[in-house]
């Protein structure tokens, strides 16, 4: 497939940041998993930044919400940053900004999470 | 534009990824009727998720299996038609959306038919005798879509 | 992602403005196989003039008339076949386009063929009895694309 | 239709210039002969600014050639600017670039035609 999910993981001083590039679907959950666990490494805040995902439907949602229940399980943080206003509207619908919160940007992740 | 009466059709294979087919071509159906930016967004995610459903519930990913994508156009608003083979043993069903506290095991969080119920003025959902029909109406004026929603139109 | 054989249809109506949903569609079919957006770029050009001649042409913009396009994907190509109705009197032809020096009256530069021939790998057009056929290919390989073009492949 | 031309015309001290917003196709005739009308007076350089023009299709390049050849009639200078990479080389595969010049951005235009 075209546009298929890649990970870039950039470790901060007080977040690591999981840059998610290309679709979020159905096929993105071993990449995510991958990337999720390597970002927990750290011990500190994860920031997930949709800036470069222009498409997540609904099997991508659900993976991110097995994220964040497997996050919460381990006592991790997990925001989420950059998304369209779209794909806020989208995460607000099916309730997925009650476990995590959604921030404009990566500076107003870092500067209000940390 | 008058649109009363235009109709668009597309066939799609039931493969992952071809629901992007379907959606950029709903979005160019609803651009060029006028539909503002944000619900040109709405049709899109309601359109993949048709899709999606199409090819994974009802078609069973069958190799040979197609997803029918039928649009028309009306002057005050768009209709899209999504049709697939009724393969599988169930229907489309509006459920509540999984959550963190539930959270799906694999891929499937019930959010698909969710979504598209809340982004679409109108849903219907008729099983046919070659397969399940799902066709999501949007109005171009908000007004009429919301007279709509509750029965006065 | 293997393509062979993938097959995806749009019917679109002879009304200026719906060869965008052809260029939507194919667009979104190119990208899906992993062409580079400049080939995107030449093939959204292609089909866009293929379909706006069979509206004009091909279908005299007769209100029940349709543009057929027909994409097939295969594991090294992609082909899309624009067919109409036949209902005007010529068919497909490639000619010179005019310039400054010997500009179009109206709208029409006979630039659409030419463009079409230039910026596709290979062009064929049919006279079927139905109307006329034109089917433009791509390959995802252009070192292929220049093989196929002098003949060899 | 959605994505009707519609022209804005800003008169610089040097270059009259016409902003050519949306799709330029067989339907663009009139507006685009109106804008080179009203940006000829002035007797200035003519800038035609494609930077908003997404969409070009065959009629529209027909309609823009018909312009070239009258500005060439009336002695008025006229350029192109901010084309994509793609019209660009389409512009040059029907030869139009030999009647008129094609620049990057408009401010290119205007240091290298004023
Ligand atoms: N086109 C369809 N054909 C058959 N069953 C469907 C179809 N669409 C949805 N369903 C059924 O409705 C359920 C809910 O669909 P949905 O809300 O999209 O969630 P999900 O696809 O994640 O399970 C599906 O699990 C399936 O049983
Ligand atoms: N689909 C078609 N059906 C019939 N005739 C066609 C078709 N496409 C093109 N033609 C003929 O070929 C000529 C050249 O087409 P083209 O290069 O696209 O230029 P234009 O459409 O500007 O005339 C047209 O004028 C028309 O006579």
């Amino acid at each position: 497939m075209s546009n298929e999910l890649q990970t870039n993981l950039r470790h901060l001083e007080n977040a690591s940041i999981v840059d998610l590039l290309g679709d979020v679907t159905a096929t993105s959950d071993a990449i995510l998993t991958t990337a999720y666990t390597a970002a927990t490494d750290s011990g500190k805040l994860i920031v997930l930044n949709f800036k470069e995902a222009s498409y997540i439907n609904s099997a991508g949602i659900a993976i991110i919400l097995s994220l964040l229940n497997r996050a919460r399980t381990n006592g991790r943080r997990v925001v989420l940053t950059s998304l369209s206003s779209h794909y806020q509207k989208i995460f607000h619908m099916v309730g997925l900004d009650q476990f995590a919160t959604i921030y404009e940007s990566e500076q107003a992740a870092l500067s209000a999470a940390v | 534009m008058t649109h009363s009466k235009y109709r668009i059709e597309l066939h799609v294979p039931s493969v992952l990824g071809f629901e992007k087919v379907a959606m950029d071509a709903a979005s160019a159906v609803a651009r060029q009727m006028g539909f503002e930016p944000t619900r040109v967004d709405d049709l899109r995610t309601a359109v993949a998720e048709a899709c999606l459903n199409a090819m994974e519930h009802g078609n069973q990913f069958a190799q040979d299996s197609e997803v029918n994508v039928l649009m028309i156009c009306e002057d005050d608003r768009l209709d899209v038609n999504v049709l697939d083979e009724g393969r599988g043993g169930t229907a489309p069903r509006i459920t509540e959306p999984l959550t963190v506290d539930n959270p799906p095991l694999g891929t499937h969080g019930n959010m698909g038919m969710f979504l598209i119920t809340q982004l679409m003025d109108e849903v219907e959902v008729t099983r046919l005798p070659e397969g399940s029909l799902v066709r999501m109406t949007i109005y171009l004026k908000h007004a009429l879509a919301s007279l709509a929603k509750i029965g006065l139109q």
